[in-house]
């Protein structure tokens, strides 16, 4: 069987968007991230899509530009979270509101 | 038989083009192998001096660059995914300017706050060299690198301050909202690409300019996010809310370095993806950027007003600035490019050497930046609070200071092409703006307060205040060269 | 021709003047006597440029001293400097102002910046004045805010912060407008040459224009230089602004910036868009009679000197406003020299109320009286500068009111007619206040406070002579005026308003 | 004949200056007699003057002094007018003046002021003289303007009396409309003609619309009517009377007073354009003559009934120009000029001698006090009064027959005019020298003394000319009579409707009978009594409201309509708008402050509203 390159599209767009949702509606920060991250791999599909479709390779290679920086995001993020989140118990971001106004 | 497989051609590359990325990607590896190999922690004063040297440099490759361009013209490298030309070249003079001042500030603040090592130092060099990537990026994917070089840097800078609190909290806010961004850029990156079938800024002008899309959809919603994303990183409303709470957060060395690179690095990729790429389809983007720069002036402006922390009421007023940078854009012209180039490399020294004041007045532990601190500080120290009005004054856009120039020429610019009433809008907005500058100058010449302790001022901070001051002043009473550099610069555009 | 470097010297004596005296803060009052000196010096020059002017240059008209210099090529910006009749009396009006507010409006706390930022304010002044250039006059008219705001805040009374700010985000907000239009003209026309950028005033005055343009080119004008004049109901932020300046900064804002809103109304908004002022005359004649009422009523309602000579100038201010936008040769001459004779007569009373100020402590209406028994001096001398600004024949004040009055009368009857009553009103409030302050009988503190000083005396006796010269024999000055109005007015009236 | 002229001119201004820059080195009498002396040598000029301008054909000089304002088409050079008229006016002006300096010098004797008085003397009688001889209306109107400022210095003269500096500022305010009277008949005639040199009027007055005409005239009169105290404006003379005696007798009574009759008279050929403005002028003329006159019958300061009949007399000369008497206007206005001035100084010697006592009621029988004072006033009252051969008669009687030739109804009103004058001045007179002693207590007991001689002098200067002043214009001597002489100076004279002598004897008959019912009546009922409200009504006393009327109709409502612009429009609309954007801005800043709410998810979720716009927009630019 052939999948029309369209449903590949929308499912990254579906993807892109769960990952949106879920960062704008959750508390913890591991999780916004982890919606980040699937936004990331939702731009990959399409990004791979496209390539195919287009015919070109460039596309596929961007790919491996966004893992890569997908990759230091997580060893800074990750960094970062453990070092606000040591003195705390839960990883809610909505402890972080002294910076307001 | 394997002859034709195995030769495999590498694109050519132009080395002076990327020398400046290379130094300071280099200085900060150096730094890096110092800190592994040494016994002990390297001082501050190495770590200082060699990211000093660094900027130097690029400075100075740029002068070779810029001759390189009088005599070659523009020309692209590495697959045309790097630009060499004379907007680059004093974007990334502008960085580096900006890199080195902040070096100097950070350097008095990490010796008073006993930071030891040179992490600081590492991470402000790969930022430049993500920042000066941005400016050369011919290519979107190349822009999305410098990004988040950029970015990435920036995130650990702001947490830096493990003291107090409040640096992790901006950090954690930026990083995650600045991964929504990134997300959001590169999404969009994809889509134009499968609009465009190619991510390289070039070949997306001459593919729109010669083909005419049945569908824009696609280009469109691609262009958009790209837009979104631009805008986080300038700040502009309403994607800005990130950066009162990062500004105040980040220890204030930091936070003037981030409000100078970023702004010349984000604009100068903006404009080379709205303008250089996307310019014929203007008439789309710029009913958008135009709501874009009213909110952020007119907002930038108003909410300053009701601030009473000196890093926030710079970050709004960083806003309100952006706001008028984003009117270069949005002209979209010659003259605007010109004078979106011509805003960001004055604001950038003048910003850095507004953080340095607040970094001094900030105190031990970088707490101290109530406005009320700054009562009677020019009583105090005359030349201290003189540099600190000019500085003020001149973001407050008064004439014979570069502000007042800047200003001046992306509102002609927006003029030349029919944009009064924009412009008035972001003149007044400036109207709005003008209280909390003159209350903030107002308070520093107050005659209570007179036993408040004097401000040290060390040596290698001082001479970054002066030297901005210096620029202000000078290039505000004659802005003739650098008004004709920025125009040079822009006549050099991209090929 | 003669050349440029006398109007130059006008504005770096005092920049050198403001340095030197930053230089010379060490030893107490050395810096105030170089302020001194080099106000002198300011004067003499304006001297010798009333002397040396001549109202026919071949080629540039009623030009003179006249240069240009192009700064910034891609900004349009440049050093372009020109004097003529109407100039002319505003740059020595700003040379006398520096003088006499330096000498009657000491003031010793934190001397040196205090007089640094009087100079570099009179620098400013002269440089918006002689500006031949729309960018380069904007660039002096704007910057003069921040001297003032200084000197406000600086040395000013108790609500001085709010009333700078008040004043400075007022006139900033409303120099927008002008700032834009500059730009829109500057393009238009070179869009129609397809030139390089320039905002030159000579060349600009060609820009081709539809008339709803020139109409909203000309209102963006007129509420930049409305407020700053102030021209009804622009006019808020004086009372309160004069009332907190020191004398000094009152002085300065009321007898000199005053004028760079008319002066500027004149040059630019009425000498650049004649058609668009004949479309809204009306409105500017009606606004102009109304700050006429509107201040003479309020000076009757005014609760302290200073506010009252807020109101009384905006009185006067709409007189001038009127003549400049009759169309009416002899009414716009009639302006010009009531801008001068204005400033004279203000200095006039802010140097009195200054002086009484001193002696007192206050300013209050309620706080003075019958102060004529004790202070026949001041009070002889405020009579005079009192019946200068009624008007009466033989002063100052009669001249330019008369000439406004009866030119406007002759193109615009009914508008000329409530002028003429704003005679009458004038004659009320000022002779009100005079028996409330001067007259009756002195008790307390005010029955012993000392007459004017010979220091004092000598401040004031150059504001008689001019008064009272100026009422007697003013035809060296209409000579000059004359001919540059009339280059002015030319373009600016069909024929036949040429009364 | 110009340097004469000149001379004329300058004198007082001179000694204005000479006083005014060593009056600190000079004494008391120094001063009042270089004052005097200035005024003095004036009159010998205005004598001169004339005599040359006798000896002339055309008998109209112009010198021209220098030019004064010259823009554009308007020429307006200080210039003066040597012709009968100005000559007249100088030689009367500068004569009385010169005598009311001299009883000044004595007056004013022991004042705080002394020099002051004396330089606004001075300087009045400079303004005066510019008044009269400038040869255009602007130059004309620097001496207008000028004597209502000296009159307003000088009547606020003791100005720590609130009275006397409000009473200063109203004489100053009432003229000041008048004055806008002027200023419009000036632009009307500039704008029409083109010109304000009185010649140059003239002689285009022809191309004057009959409105226009009328305009001009109407103006005039107001102008007059504030300068001369005539209906409407006539009630800051009065209050004037709070300014020294002599100051009374010279600006509000004998030359001030009457600038505005003169200004009327030169404007004559415009005048002749408009006769519905002429009718006017008379009504104004003979109304103010009875209304003031009535008032005269019931005020209890001396000084005040003169006043009122200084308005009245001058209501008479108002309405001899109304009906074109012009060289009537004038006779009175000389005659008026010495009679008037006798009583004033008359009274001020009474008053001198009552230690500055001005009630009626306080006097009485003061006859064999002042041997002097009472015999010249006596003449004062009987001139006045209307009867032969005194001046009064003659002038008087010369408008009246005017008058009675175009106008019956005002003949009537002016003859009863002349009855209420003989009577309120004979009751002066009674209450003053005749009846019962009442001024002891302010005498202390003392008798009142007569003053010195040179206050005493100018009386009898003046008694004299009152009984001699006659001849200047005797009815069967036209030519080479004043009114012959001035003839010259009018562009049109009413033709006196041909009066047979038998007609003049009987008008002149009626005067004097009224002149004698107004006499005896007054002494009938003043001989026995000095006050009695039934013939004193309150109405009259407080000069039929007029002061009260103003203050409801114009006066309060203008303070209300000041406070409400005050503190309503100033504040809370104009001021308001302004402070409202800004408190608009901050509300709305504070409001916006609220997202910053340091949670990431809004930060957030505005970043996801702001994209949603975004690509709702391009979607319906796509679609």
């Amino acid at each position: 069987m052939n999948v029309p390159a369209a449903w590949y599209l929308v499912l990254a767009a579906i993807l892109f968007g769960i990952g949106g949702f879920g960062f704008l509606t959750r508390r913890s920060a591991l999780i916004m991230f982890m919606c980040v991250e699937l936004m990331l791999n939702a731009v990959n599909l399409t990004f791979v899509t496209f390539a195919r479709t287009l015919g070109d390779i460039g596309g596929q290679a961007t790919v491996f530009f966004v893992m890569v920086v997908a990759a230091a995001e997580v060893t800074v993020g990750l960094g970062i979270v453990v070092a606000v989140f040591r003195r705390r118990t839960s990883t809610s971001v909505d402890e972080l509101s002294e910076l307001k106004g | 038989m394997f002859a034709a497989a195995s030769s495999i051609t590498l694109p050519s590359i132009h080395y002076l083009a990327i020398l400046p990325v290379m130094i300071l990607v280099g200085a900060s590896l150096l730094l890096i192998f110092l800190t592994a190999l040494s016994r002990r922690k390297i001082s501050q004063g190495v770590a200082t001096s060699i990211t000093s040297a660094a900027s130097l440099a690029v400075v100075v490759v740029t002068y070779f660059q810029w001759r390189n361009l009088d005599s070659s013209g523009a020309s692209t490298t590495i697959a045309h995914a790097i630009v060499l030309d004379g907007f680059s070249v004093v974007a990334t003079a502008t960085v580096a300017i900006s890199l080195l001042m902040a070096t100097l500030v950070a350097h008095d603040w990490a010796v008073r706050e006993r930071v030891v090592g040179a992490e600081y130092q590492v991470l402000a060099l790969a930022a430049s060299a993500g920042a000066v990537l941005m400016t050369q990026a011919n290519d979107l994917v190349v822009v999305f690198l410098g990004l988040e070089i950029l970015s990435l840097g920036l995130y650990v800078l702001v947490a830096f301050d493990r003291h107090r609190s409040t640096s992790g909290e901006a950090a954690l806010k930026y990083f995650l909202l600045g991964g929504f961004a990134s997300a959001i850029f590169i999404y969009g990156a994809a889509l134009v690409y499968g609009a465009t079938g190619s991510t390289n800024l070039t070949t997306i002008s001459y593919f729109l300019g010669s083909n005419v899309l049945l569908h824009p959809g696609l280009l469109y919603a691609g262009g958009a996010l790209l837009i979104v994303g631009f805008g986080f990183k300038v700040a502009a409303v309403p994607f800005h809310l990130w950066s009162p709470d990062v500004y105040e957060g980040a220890p204030t060395p930091v936070t003037g370095f981030m409000a100078s690179i970023v702004k010349v690095g984000a604009f100068a990729a903006f404009v080379r993806v709205v303008i250089s790429a996307l310019g014929t389809q203007s008439e789309t983007w710029r009913p958008i950027l135009w709501v874009l720069v009213a909110l952020t002036a007119v907002l930038g402006a108003s909410v300053g007003l009701v601030q009473t922390n000196a890093k926030r009421i710079l970050a709004y007023s960083s806003i309100n600035h952006a706001g008028f940078i984003l009117l270069g854009i949005w002209a979209g012209s010659v003259r605007g490019v010109s004078s979106t180039l011509f805003y960001v490399i004055t604001y950038a020294p003048t910003v850095v050497a507004s953080f340095a004041i607040v970094t001094l007045v900030g105190g031990d532990g970088d707490e101290n930046h109530s406005i009320n601190a700054y009562r009677g500080l020019a009583r105090r120290q005359p030349w201290l609070g003189a540099s600190l009005t000019v500085l003020l004054l001149s973001q407050l856009g008064a004439p014979l200071t570069t502000g007042f120039y800047a200003k001046y020429s992306v509102l002609a610019a927006a003029i030349d092409v029919g944009g009064t009433p924009l412009s008035l809008i972001a003149l007044l907005s400036a109207a709005i703006a003008a209280v909390f500058y003159l209350r903030w100058s107002t308070s520093l010449y107050a005659d209570d307060h007179a036993d408040v302790a004097r401000v040290e001022v060390p040596r290698a901070t001082g001479l970054v205040i002066g030297a901005g001051v210096a620029m202000t002043l000078l290039f505000g009473i004659w802005p003739g060269p650098l008004a004709t550099l920025c125009q040079h610069a822009t006549l050099l555009f991209t090929p | 021709m003669h050349s440029s470097l006398w109007l130059s010297a006008l504005l770096v004596v005092p920049l050198l003047g403001s340095i030197g005296a930053l230089l010379a803060r060490r030893r107490a009052g050395l810096s105030y006597a170089v302020a001194v000196v080099s106000a002198s010096i300011e004067m003499a020059l304006g001297v010798v440029i009333f002397f040396l002017y001549n109202s026919h240059v071949k080629g540039a008209q009623t030009f003179d001293f006249a240069t240009r210099h192009v700064l910034a090529a891609p900004f349009g910006l440049a050093y372009d400097v020109a004097l003529d009749g109407i100039s002319l009396f505003m740059v020595e009006l700003t040379a006398i102002v520096v003088l006499l507010a330096l000498l009657g409006g000491r003031d010793k706390r934190r001397e040196p910046s205090f007089v640094a930022w009087l100079l570099i304010l009179t620098s400013l002044t002269m440089g918006s004045f002689v500006a031949h250039d729309l960018l380069e006059f904007f660039v002096f008219f704007e910057l003069t805010l921040v001297p003032c705001y200084f000197i406000i805040t600086g040395w000013g009374g108790k609500e001085a912060n709010k009333a700078a700010l008040k004043f400075f985000i007022y006139t900033f907000s409303a120099s927008a407008f002008l700032l834009i239009g500059i730009l829109y003209l500057g393009f238009a026309h070179q869009h129609q040459t397809q030139g390089s950028l320039t905002f030159a005033y000579g060349v600009l005055a060609s820009t081709a224009m539809s008339h709803s343009t020139a109409i909203w080119l000309f209102t963006g004008f007129a509420i930049a230089f409305g407020v700053k004049a102030p021209i009804w109901p622009l006019h808020t932020w004086s009372p309160l602004t004069y009332a907190e300046a020191p004398t000094a900064g009152s002085i300065e804002l009321s007898a000199l910036l005053a004028k760079l809103g008319s002066y500027g109304l004149l040059r630019f908004a009425v000498g650049l868009f004649p058609l668009a002022l004949a479309d809204v005359r009306p409105v500017m004649l009606t606004l102009a009679v109304i700050g006429i009422l509107w201040g003479s009523i309020l000076a009757c309602t005014a609760k302290d000197l200073k506010r009252f000579v807020a109101y009384s100038s905006l009185a006067q201010m709409g007189f001038i406003t009127l003549g400049v936008v009759s169309g009416s040769k002899i009414a716009t001459v009639g302006a010009v020299l009531l801008m001068f004779n204005h400033g004279v007569l203000t200095i006039g009373f802010f140097l009195i109320i200054g002086f009484l100020e001193r002696r007192r402590g206050s300013y209050e209406i309620v706080d003075l009286q019958g102060l004529q028994r004790p202070a026949p001096v001041l009070a002889g001398v405020f009579t005079i500068v009192m019946l200068g600004s009624i008007g009466l024949p033989g002063l100052s004040g009669f001249v330019s009111e008369y000439l406004i009055l009866i030119g406007t009368f002759a193109v615009h009857a009914w508008w000329g007619v409530v002028g003429a009553t704003g005679v009458l009103a004038a004659a009320v409030y000022l002779l009100w206040a005079y028996q409330r302050v001067f007259q009756g009988r002195a008790v307390g503190a005010n029955a012993t406070i000392p007459d004017a000083t010979a220091k004092e005396r000598g401040v004031l006796v150059p504001v008689v002579v001019l008064v009272v010269a100026l009422g007697v024999f003013p035809h060296p000055v209409l000579e000059r005026i004359s001919p540059s109005v009339q280059q002015l007015i030319e373009h600016v009236a069909p024929a036949g308003l040429h009364k | 004949m110009a340097h004469v002229t000149t001379l004329l001119l300058l004198l007082p201004l001179l000694g204005f200056a000479f006083v005014l820059l060593n009056g600190k080195n000079m004494n008391e009498s120094q001063i009042g007699y270089v004052a005097t002396g200035v005024v003095g040598l004036s009159f010998v000029a205005s004598v001169v003057t004339f005599v040359l301008l006798l000896h002339r054909s055309d008998r109209q000089v112009t010198v021209h002094l220098f030019n004064w304002i010259d823009v554009g088409t308007l020429h307006v050079p200080a210039a003066m007018l040597v012709d009968p008229l100005s000559i007249t006016m100088c030689l009367f002006v500068t004569g009385i003046s010169t005598l009311i300096h001299l009883y000044s010098i004595s007056y004013m004797h022991g004042e705080k002021d002394y020099k002051k008085f004396f330089l606004y003397l001075n300087l009045f009688v400079f303004s005066m003289l510019t008044l009269v001889l400038a040869n255009n209306l602007v130059f004309t109107f620097v001496g207008w303007e000028g004597v209502g400022v000296c009159s307003y210095w000088l009547v606020s003269y003791y100005f720590d009396r609130d009275s006397a500096s409000s009473a200063g500022k109203k004489a100053f305010i009432y003229n000041r409309v008048g004055d806008v009277g002027l200023l419009l008949a000036m632009f009307l005639l500039f704008s029409r003609t083109g010109t304000l040199n009185y010649l140059g009027v003239f002689q285009k007055a022809g191309s004057l619309s009959p409105t226009v005409a009328t305009l001009v005239v109407l103006a005039l009169l107001l102008a007059a009517t504030g300068k001369s105290a005539q209906i409407p404006l006539f009630n800051w003379l009065p209050d004037a009377m709070e300014g020294p005696t002599p100051v009374s007798a010279l600006i509000h009574a004998a030359t001030m007073v009457t600038a505005g009759v003169y200004l009327l008279v030169r404007m004559s050929p415009v005048l002749a354009l408009s006769s519905s403005g002429r009718l006017t002028i008379a009504i104004i003329g003979g109304v103010t003559a009875f209304v003031a006159a009535t008032i005269a019958t019931s005020q209890k300061d001396i000084k005040k009934v003169l006043a009122f009949s200084t308005v009245s007399q001058i209501g008479y000369m108002v309405l001899a120009v109304g009906v074109g008497a012009y060289a009537a206007a004038i006779f009175l206005m000389v005659s008026h000029a010495f009679f008037k001035a006798l009583l004033f100084l008359g009274s001020g010697s009474v008053i001198h001698s009552l230690n500055g006592e001005q009630d009626l009621r306080k006097m009485g029988a003061l006859q064999r006090f002042l041997p002097l004072t009472f015999p010249t006033f006596l003449i004062g009252w009987l001139t006045i009064s209307g009867i032969p051969p005194f001046a009064g008669f003659w002038s008087k009687g010369d408008v009246l027959t005017n008058v009675f030739a175009h106008d019956k109804p005002l003949w009537v009103l002016g003859v009863v005019t002349a009855i209420l004058t003989a009577y309120y001045m004979s009751r002066l007179f009674v209450l003053t020298f005749r009846g019962t002693e009442r001024f002891r207590e302010v005498t202390h007991g003392h008798d009142p003394h007569e003053s010195a001689w040179l206050m005493t002098l100018p009386l009898v200067v003046l008694a004299v000319l009152s009984v001699l002043g006659g001849v200047l214009d005797l009815p069967w001597i036209h030519h080479n009579s004043l009114a012959g002489f001035l003839s010259s100076t009018f562009g049109y004279v009413a033709p006196i409707g041909a009066q047979s002598t038998l007609s003049q004897w009987g008008l002149a008959i009626v005067d004097v009978a009224a002149a004698l019912v107004g006499l005896a009546a007054a002494f009938s009922i003043w001989r026995s009594r000095s006050e009695d409200e039934r013939l004193t009504p309150p109405f009259l006393e407080h000069v039929w409201y007029w002061d009260d009327f103003y203050d409801a109709t114009i006066g309060r409502p203008l303070e209300r309509v000041a406070h409400f612009s005050d503190t309503v429009v100033e504040e809370e609309v104009i001021d308001g708008a302004v402070m409202g954007i800004a408190g608009g801005i901050h509300r709305s800043a504070e409001g916006v402050r609220k997202i910053q709410s340091g949670f990431v998810r809004h930060y957030a979720l505005a970043m996801a509203l702001g994209i949603a716009v975004i690509v709702v927009y391009l979607v319906a630019r796509a679609g």
